[in-house]
């Protein structure tokens, strides 16, 4: 996947994004502060105005973009997290023309640590590493880009989908403690979303 | 869901029509960055330590709203309950700085620390020397071993008062943060909520609580407290949440404390001074003396019902900084 | 009908607790005449001519949250939005009298006016001279030929501070009711109903308000306004309530103001904030300069939602009296 | 009907106006601000109080005692009018061993001056005196105590009906206008419920 492929799935992953903001709004009202969809609505707006603007020469800038954008209208947990994540990928990427399936896993991986670095949370806490997490498992370096998007995809929603088992340590859910049990963590649906429409976005080109 | 009626135009400019209105009630003293929501002093003297506060929008009149002298020199706003983005906070940091540093005094939550901690490394790089103190007074959100883990709530009215008085007293970095951090360390609070508030974008409530149920210990963004219980009345609640108060700091007879009663929202003054006459007999029983009580709505989550307590726990050096004269917006001594 | 939720007591017993806890939140400089529901101040100096406030309960902070000094001596409380019988005005006058004379201050209902004048002839056949200023800066209660018919709301709070720092200042009855009478004259306040409060002992709404629909003009007590309309957006709104407002005074480019912008109870610091930002475009187009802003809960009606803006005409007399440093419960300058 | 007999029908009165708040309340709650029912169990309660304390000489006390704790306790519009009412409506009967037709008009008549001289209100303003001036109207002086307390109540009743098509010009509902129309005044229902205890108390007696 070259720069300009990037930026096309970037738009379409940010649309994505936008339109479920009032789902991720919705899973925030349960054990946050309900806003985790408004955020992220600001943010990947951001995104999409600032891809627009030029052609990236290469996939790095397209995530550090999508970082920086993130990062800057965002706010919140979630600002810094995913904006970190992308801008950590981005940089992962390198000089590299294009995004294989060993870059992917590789930008993911980059992603992963920064955030750990960053709001000092691990797998398991119930914030949006879970997702990461899983979709980090389950690419494969060896298979296709599109391979390993769908296994990536999958997994993200699978982690997602096992915070409703978790309680959260970080976040404003942390003092629900029990009760946050049953209910998914926003930011790993969000992740897991990202995964999805970048899967999607690749499967109709 | 029926949508909260809320007096506003776009919903999604909240924040920057608010801020706007905000300046023009300073009446003069407070400018904002031009294109950033963050608002500072005009008058900062220059070789003053700055004290930059800030988070989430729709907490009116925290943070904004404590600007002036001997209290903060600038506030880096974020949007409606969302920490402030990094480049906000650096845009504001470098307003204040007067070259002596600028301390960072803001609630503990995920989203603050994160961003603000980005932007002192930012600051870093650009030669800006920042020191972070994080308001956490809130009892209910962490045991006592594990007090780094706890929210900051209403506790930020009294911290801003004594930072502020010792950032315009004091001419080194270190010694305002070694202020704050002691204030700090004397002071808890505790809330209740009664009935939810909402976020004007959506304008559905930010959590559901029964028409007989109350909350003690929820957040200031309506997270969920530590016990729901039924509606109870003003005299067994307050024995309920003075005992948790008085069970996490050792005060001895003879101490001297300030109050804070801080409106959530729509709490009636009714309701608090009712609280506070039972808080009082409940620390005359300890023969703990009152030095100043303050009530109103400091640190809101907008139309939220509910109230917290806050309990400072001062000495001779504490209380020389409280009692410092200050005005802001939302306060005057 | 589903009751209010509130953090009560016996809701026979809110007015005397309120009282109670209102004493101790003072910190000392006020004290409750013995069995009667009336505060005092501990300092009021020989010779003062006194100010005696009151008014129904159910509104705190006004009237008893304005005790102190060049603000009222003493006020007289009735129950929750019931003016106070005679025996209790006439205590407090006799326990603020400085052989100066008592001027009484409250807001314009038939309840007060009856209860307020019948306790001024008990205190005239006690020997105490009496004087009674009616505060009525509700435009929308009545119309500009008819203003002795208007309802006092927000303004009650202009008028203290100025008859406060006025009664401090002058030696004669006469005079502290002159100016007292002047900045009522230069005084006007339009509110909105947003939603109703309840009292206390029925935990019912005061009044029924559609879920999409505010009431211009409403009373502090939940009287039916002038024009009830579905929800606008705060510019439009501003710009209505504006008009009626500027209607009514007369205002040369050039004139001063101070802005009153009081929250009746559930209203956030963002839709006033917001208003304010209308406010201050309209009185720029017109060359009016802002010389104060006030923003706050002053004079409540429970939890009702809604606001008022009051809008004080200032010469260089009256201006004199209204920066005169002051300080009581509810405000400090 | 002598001092103690006025005594046991102000009794009657007090708890029929005590058991009537909701009513009250609720007809305040329409066109004022909710408080009348509130405020006048204040009041007649202290009535209570008084008039149990001792026993009085002449009716006058009675009438003067239930004016003083009515003034003294309720506060509000009610306080005022209804205090002043019967302090009056007491020196109206002077010296008096007993109350008889006449002097039930002369208390009802003084009374209503009183009233009107303190707050400046007249008939028509819906107000209690709408239905004060139909008892008065109503109740012949030639009669035995009896019927006059017969037709004095029914005629309040008809007043305190008749306030539904007027427009306050006092209290609280004054600012209502038209939409004040349809419903009653509430203190002209207390001022009927007054006569009619009253007379119910002589029913039952
Ligand atoms: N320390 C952390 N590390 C990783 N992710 C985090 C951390 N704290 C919070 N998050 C993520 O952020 C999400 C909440 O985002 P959002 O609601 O937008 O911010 P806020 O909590 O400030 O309201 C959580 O669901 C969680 O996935
Ligand atoms: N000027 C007046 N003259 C006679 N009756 C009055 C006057 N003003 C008010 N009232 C009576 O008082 C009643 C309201 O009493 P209440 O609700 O207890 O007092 P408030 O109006 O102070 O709340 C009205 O229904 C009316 O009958
Ligand atoms: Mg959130
Ligand atoms: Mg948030
Ligand atoms: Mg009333
Ligand atoms: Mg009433």
């Amino acid at each position: 996947m070259n720069a300009g492929e990037t930026k096309t799935a970037f738009l379409a992953i940010a649309d994505a994004v936008v339109a479920a903001e009032p789902r991720l709004t919705d899973a925030d009202r349960a054990i946050g502060d309900g806003d985790h969809g408004i955020g992220m609505k600001r943010g990947f707006q951001a995104v999409t105005e600032k891809l627009a603007a030029k052609d990236p020469e290469r996939p790095a800038d397209v995530l550090k973009d999508c970082g920086m954008a993130i990062l800057s209208k965002t706010g919140g947990a979630a600002g810094a997290v995913f904006g970190t994540f992308f801008r950590a990928g981005g940089a992962a990427l390198g000089e590299a023309e294009t995004i294989d399936a060993a870059g992917f896993k590789r930008l993911l991986t980059a992603g992963r640590d920064a955030v750990m670095k960053r709001g000092g949370a691990a797998e398991g806490d119930k914030t949006m590493l879970d997702a990461l997490a899983e979709a980090i498992r389950a690419a494969e370096p060896e298979e296709s880009l599109p391979a390993a998007l769908d296994r990536a995809a999958a997994g993200a929603a699978r982690g997602a989908e096992a915070t409703r088992a978790m309680v959260a340590r970080f976040g404003k859910a942390k003092t629900l403690g029990e009760r946050a049990l049953g209910h998914p963590d926003p930011g790993a649906l969000t992740m897991a979303l990202v995964l999805e429409a970048w899967r999607d976005s690749q499967a109709s080109a | 869901m029926f949508k909260m009626k809320k007096i506003i135009n776009d919903p999604a400019g909240v924040v920057e029509e608010t801020l706007a209105g905000l300046v023009l009630a300073y009446d003069g003293d407070v400018t904002q960055l031009p294109g950033v929501n963050a608002l500072v002093r005009k008058d900062i003297p220059d070789g003053k330590v700055a004290l930059l506060i800030g988070g989430g929008s729709g907490h009116e009149p925290i943070f904004p709203g404590f600007l002036g002298r001997n209290f903060a020199d600038g506030a880096a706003c974020g949007g409606v309950f969302a920490a402030p983005p990094p480049d906000v906070i650096l845009e504001a940091t470098k307003a204040v700085h007067r070259g002596r540093g600028v301390l960072y005094l803001y609630g503990n939550y995920a989203g603050d620390n994160m961003n603000f901690d980005i932007a002192a490394e930012m600051a870093a790089e650009e030669g800006i020397e920042v020191r972070t103190v994080r308001v956490w007074d809130d009892v209910a959100s962490a045991p006592p071993d594990q007090v780094e883990e706890r929210r900051g709530i209403a506790g930020d009215v009294y911290m801003i008062k004594i930072a502020g008085a010792a950032a315009a007293t004091l001419d080194s970095l270190d010694a305002v943060e070694a202020v704050a951090v002691k204030a700090r360390a004397n002071l808890r609070s505790l809330g209740v909520a009664v009935r939810a508030g909402s976020i004007p974008e959506t304008g559905k409530p930010t959590f559901e609580l029964g028409d007989d149920e109350i909350e003690i210990g929820m957040g200031a963004h309506g997270e969920a407290g530590v016990r729901r219980q039924k509606l109870t009345p003003a005299d067994p609640l307050t024995d309920q949440m003075m005992e948790v108060i008085l069970g996490d700091i050792e005060l001895a007879s003879g101490d001297e404390v300030a109050l804070l009663f801080n409106n959530l929202g729509a709490t009636t003054f009714m309701e608090m001074l009712i609280v506070n006459r039972r808080v009082r007999q409940i620390l005359a029983e300890r023969d703990i003396a009152v030095h100043k009580t303050d009530m109103g709505a400091f640190v809101t989550s907008q139309e939220m019902a509910g109230f917290s307590i806050s309990l400072l726990k001062l000495d001779e050096e504490l209380k020389r900084y409280f009692d410092m004269p200050a005005s802001c917006f939302a306060m005057t001594r």
